[in-house]
């Protein structure tokens, strides 16, 4: 029981990990992709965070008389990777707009299907 | 937890990308506030103005250019599904073994981070330790951050920008023109809180030693402000306010302002991103050091967001007129 | 400042980047991109020699030393591998501006150039820091400058092929980055030589396990081992040509590193190996690899494909010298690094050449152009028959070491697939040849004319070295048999 | 007291959700974004409260300004001309439905 | 005695708050059109946030702390009115029709017409 609650935080984590990684795999649409790729990204940083917490800590800004802090490594490695996934999902984007310019559709089996007419 | 699950949920099921791209917002500030109540501030912080607020606008910018249903596909979930299985069952196998959650003895929580907590106040001198990590004992991953966010903005300069500009600005000004003509109420509230907002983005600026922010979620921050009046006064009286190519060169001299201060305390004696060197008392170098940082990071964050933003919004226009032809 | 040196190979072409902006003029920047990769080659070459002196060294990054701050750390095989991405890099900048200014419009060529060096930086951010999470860090500015390079290419499939390689590359960073979270949990650290001291004593847990899974997996992405390798070929066949070329020599060389690093320096060879049954799985997955590679390489129309898909065959052959676990090995394994960089990179130059003068790259096209373009076609067939391992070349030299490594370690059916392999690529470098040499060329078509000296200068740079380092193959197997020797912890 | 109001707070989230997913309009999707929006400003300033660092409410503002922003965006964005030709078209067809 | 009366009326002033904010999520549920959901939302969106803020600010007697939550309620009072217009006239301008409207135009009513 006490495993289960324990590790219940991860699990949902775990799950929703797996539906973001569902939309990138299964889905068709390259926006929806993106999205998809930003909710997998944000579901890690969620599991980073969590193992970071410490119960009874607070956030780690120092105030005097306070003694627990939760884990501030993982804040930083965090924030980093918000930012790098941001930069990803700018870029992701900007290619999606050149390729409906270029094709005129972001579904992917139509951009498949004019490919293969060209080879 | 569970609205998350539920929020994600929805976005598979959902077709409607615009909906969808709205969802990603809601999912960003729950996720924002997962932050919060697990101690992570700077986190949240930054996800809510990154997650929620940029991203999704970024997202929003490209559904308007690339339409907004999508197509059913006969797509085959099948082996999606049986991957994603396979890896989330690996997923949770993994977390069998794993400290539960909260844990105040766990590995992560007592190797490298007692340092962090015990002696960062000595050593640096900030009430952070978030920014102390940050910008001086990982000094080089954010550095790295930066250079990041820095090939972002030129990936999509690369990608997006065009010459064809002044036959353009004249499209995306009838646009425009129609759209501020209705938002009168907003655009005076937008007026009055804009100055506001820059004021609050220098604050957040440079107030990280203390509470929650830094330079990145200024530079968030302060984008934002320029993008909001660049969406209520037309991307091109926002272009002469704010030129394009001025801003690509204060991009680059936030990152190397960054960088310039590591090469600085490299000719002085110390490593690079020493900031003991570059005063005569540690602290107050580091103080200087993480000052100097912050604020590379800041322009460079606010500058390559609105580069990304200006090109994105600059090809509305353009792909519009694209379809009529 | 001979202290600096770890830091400075890295940060000077970082820093060079957002200098480029402010130069303006593509020529411009194209020669100071040329001097940036340059001296960093220089550099490179000196921390080699010091490495191979004095052991590794460890350079603090802001004076925090150990787990708490991150350190860079450069041992011989980083030092190796360096030289290689910062050699390749300049030869191919050499052809640049001739190639860029026929493919890229003029107002977007210094965002190139910037990426350019961003994709440079990223990679040996990669090799040289001794830190996980810095790894992936560089490890996404890497990734992202090549997504945006790639979807420079004049064809509209390359932007199909940028986001492909975008979405795949994405979810193997992440899951890096899943790995390197439970890898921070189970031990609470990040850096390398405190992980590997840590680890064992939590080896036996099944989050470690998953760690190395989704670490495995995650680089097998980025290296596009077989059947992860589908974002390639297009990815190859449509950037840019200098692109394409650099990439060949030098992305999936530093995922191969990566692989290496981790397996051998972190988690430990006993781990990996007899822990978890990756040996077998490597050795199954590279050498069906190296079949279903080929065969689909025989079966292209376009020649940059047809390359394309040899390198994941090359692929599969380093992963299973990688996998044989033994010293000959992991050498065999660093010498087809080093020589399949050589010949790619001549092979793909090559090619943008072909791709300057004519336009296209398909088979057809090639028909006679042995007697119009000499020179160039002289470079592809030496180095195709480097590919196919003739010997006085220097696939000859790690093929040689691979098939000895696989006897000496009794897998015999291993060394005699290995050898078949080789057949395959003699079916498709000689379609190549056929082509060039034996086909007239299409009537009523301009002849081409022969690469101009931008071009030529590289090329035959990189298959002279091709070829000495195939005759005289001291310096090279020197350095590989010490970096090896290194990881599995004997002293030379 | 804050923790009944931090549990209303959520229960009103859940609502304005539901809302969100629900639709039938585009704009009621809006609505409910531009109301969760507000709620979780209220949301975050109770938790500071609520875990005794009430200095935390600089994120509070953040999300109100962002907030605002992201609604000005949608309506912008939801003014170019390629667009409102798919929105009418999609309402009338979820207002018969 | 102070302390007292500002305990109580925190409380009372965030039960108030809770209550509108209720009332508000339940409207948003059950209203039968847009405009109507729209009322329940905007209106007590800006009085419950007022609410709730004001309750918290007697909470807290730290000036600092103060100042932020007056900016939140300022910026509330400012940004939640504006919103609410703005989406009222977007949807208004796209054509979606005031249940109302839509009833009295199908009976045959002319003389609401917009």
């Amino acid at each position: 029981m006490t495993t289960v609650l324990g590790l219940y935080n991860y699990w949902i984590v775990v799950v929703l990990m797996m539906i973001g990684l569902y939309i990138v795999i299964a889905n068709g649409n390259l926006v929806k992709k993106i999205i998809g790729l930003n909710i997998f990204q944000t579901s890690v940083f969620i599991f980073y965070i969590s193992l970071g917490k410490v119960d009874g800590g607070t956030a780690p800004i120092l105030v005097e008389g306070v003694e627990l802090y939760s884990n501030p490594l993982t804040h930083v490695l965090i924030l980093t990777a918000i930012v790098v996934s941001l930069a990803t999902t700018a870029l992701g984007l900007a290619i999606v707009v050149r390729i409906k310019e270029a094709y005129g559709s972001i579904e992917e089996e139509e951009i498949q299907i004019k490919d293969n007419k060209e080879c | 937890m569970a609205f998350l699950v539920c929020v994600a949920i929805a976005i598979v099921r959902l077709k409607d990308l615009f909906a969808v791209a709205m969802l990603a917002g809601i999912y960003g500030l729950l996720s924002a506030s997962l932050f919060v109540s697990m101690d992570a501030v700077d986190v949240a912080f930054t996800e809510a103005s990154v997650g929620a607020g940029i991203s999704t606008l970024l997202m929003l910018t490209t559904i308007a250019m690339t339409g907004r249903s999508e197509k059913t596909s006969g797509h085959k979930p099948l082996l999606a599904l049986t991957v994603v299985c396979v890896t989330g069952a690996l997923l949770i196998y993994a977390t069998l073994d794993m400290p539960s959650y909260g844990d105040v003895n766990s590995a992560a929580n007592l190797h490298v981070v007692q340092r962090y907590l015990n002696d960062s106040f000595m050593e640096i001198g900030v009430e952070n330790i978030v920014t102390s990590v940050l910008a001086s004992y990982r000094g080089f991953d954010t550095f790295g951050e930066v250079v990041v966010i820095f090939t972002a903005g030129i990936g999509v300069l690369a990608l997006l920008s065009f010459s064809r500009r002044e036959k353009d600005d004249s499209e995306i000004d009838s646009i425009n023109e129609s759209m501020h003509e209705e938002h009168l109420v907003v655009r005076i509230v937008s007026k009055i809180l804009i100055p506001f907002i820059l004021l609050f983005a220098l604050y957040v600026q440079f107030h990280g030693d203390f509470g929650p922010g830094g330079g990145f979620q200024a530079g968030v921050i302060f984008a934002a402000a320029i993008i909001l009046y660049a969406m209520l006064f037309g991307m091109s009286v926002a272009r002469r306010v704010i030129n394009q190519s001025f801003v690509q060169l204060f991009a680059a001299v936030g990152v190397l302002l960054y960088g310039g201060v590591g090469v600085v305390s490299m000719l002085s004696g110390g490593n690079f991103l020493d900031y003991n060197v570059l005063a005569a008392d540690p602290v107050a170098g580091q103080h200087l050091g993480i000052l100097l940082i912050e604020l590379g990071v800041g322009i460079a964050v606010a500058m390559v967001v609105i580069i990304i933003f200006f090109n994105f919004a600059s090809r509305i226009g353009f792909s519009s007129e694209g379809d009529k032809l | 400042m001979l202290t600096h040196l770890p830091a400075l190979q890295v940060l000077i072409p970082l820093m060079a980047a957002p200098l480029c902006l402010f130069l303006r003029r593509p020529h411009l920047v194209w020669m100071f991109t040329l001097i940036v990769s340059g001296l960093a080659f220089l550099i490179s070459v000196a921390l080699l020699q010091q490495v191979m002196v004095s052991g590794p060294i460890i350079y603090e990054m802001g004076g925090w030393s150990g787990p708490w701050g991150i350190e860079y750390r450069i041992d011989r095989l980083s030092a190796f591998l360096s030289l290689i991405i910062t050699a390749m890099s300049t030869v191919v900048l050499i052809a640049a501006q001739t190639s860029i200014d026929k493919e890229i419009p003029k107002n977007r060529q210094i965002y190139f150039y910037i990426l350019f060096l961003f994709a440079l930086t990223g990679l040996l951010g990669i090799v040289s820091t001794g830190d996980v999470f810095n790894v992936f860090v560089f490890l996404e500015i890497s990734s992202l400058s090549t997504y945006a390079l790639i979807a420079l290419g004049k064809d509209r499939r390359a932007l199909w092929a940028a986001y492909q390689y975008l979405i795949m590359g994405t979810i193997g960073a992440t899951f890096i980055l899943i790995s390197i979270g439970l890898m921070y949990q189970m031990t609470g650290t990040l850096n390398m030589a405190d992980l590997a001291v840590l680890l064992p004593e939590v080896a036996q847990t099944r989050t470690i396990f998953a760690a190395f899974a989704f670490f495995v997996v995650g680089v097998c992405l980025k290296l596009a081992l077989f059947p992860l390798h589908l974002w390639l070929p297009n990815a190859y066949a449509y950037a840019p040509s200098i692109v394409t070329a650099f990439l060949a020599a030098t992305a999936t060389k530093v995922a191969v590193y990566l692989l290496i690093r981790f397996t051998y320096s972190i988690f430990g060879i006993s781990f990996s190996f007899t822990t978890l049954p990756l040996q077998t799985l490597f050795v199954v997955l590279g050498l069906v690899g190296v079949f279903v590679a080929s065969t689909a390489a025989v079966y292209q129309k376009n020649v940059k494909h047809v390359f394309a898909y040899s390198s994941v065959a090359q692929v599969g052959y380093m992963i299973v010298g990688f996998s044989i676990g033994t010293t000959a090995g992991l050498m065999a394994t660093l010498l087809h690094l080093f020589n399949h960089a050589l010949m790619k990179g001549a092979l793909f130059l090559a090619l943008g050449a072909v791709m300057y003068r004519i336009g296209s790259v398909q088979l057809s096209s090639f028909n006679g152009l042995g007697r119009q373009m000499p020179f160039t076609m002289a470079a592809i067939v030496a180095g195709g028959l480097s590919l196919i391992g003739v010997p006085l070349t220097v696939g000859f030299v790690s093929k040689w070491y691979l098939v000895m490594a696989s006897i000496e370690n009794g897998w015999w059916p291993v060394a005699v697939l290995i050898l078949l392999g080789s057949l395959f690529a003699i079916v498709y470098v000689w379609r190549i040849i056929e082509a060039a040499y034996f086909k007239d060329p299409v009537a009523g078509k301009e002849p081409a004319k022969e690469a101009p000296l931008a071009f030529l200068i590289p090329i035959w740079l990189l298959v002279g070295a091709n070829i000495y380092f195939g005759i005289d193959t001291r310096l090279s197997i020197q350095v590989a048999q010490a970096a090896a020797h290194s990881l599995l912890g004997i002293s030379p | 007291m804050l923790i009944a109001a931090t549990v209303a707070m959520l229960v009103v989230m859940a609502l304005t959700i539901i809302r969100g997913f629900l639709g039938p309009t585009f704009y009621d999707r809006i609505l409910a974004v531009n109301m969760f929006g507000t709620k979780t400003v209220l949301l975050i300033s109770l938790l500071g409260f609520v875990m005794g660092r009430p200095e935390f409410l600089d994120i509070a503002i953040v999300y109100a300004l962002i907030n605002f922003i992201s609604v000005i965006g949608v309506l912008r964005f939801s003014n170019s001309p390629v667009f409102k030709h798919d929105i009418q078209e999609k309402d009338s067809g979820e207002n018969s439905s | 005695m102070m302390d007292m009366v500002i305990g109580i009326g925190s409380a009372l002033c965030l039960l108030l708050g809770s209550f509108l904010c209720l009332s508000g999520g339940i409207g948003i549920i059950r209203f039968p059109d847009f405009y109507t959901r729209m009322h329940a939302a905007g209106v007590s969106d800006t009085l419950a946030a007022s609410m709730i803020l004001i309750g918290l600010m007697l909470q807290n007697p730290e000036m600092i702390v103060m100042m932020k939550l007056v900016m939140i309620l300022l910026m509330t009072l400012f940004i939640s009115p504006t919103a609410s217009h703005a989406i009222a006239k977007a949807a208004m301008n796209s054509g979606l029709q005031p249940l109302l409207v839509q009833a009295e135009t199908k009976t045959g009513d002319k003389s609401s017409h917009l």
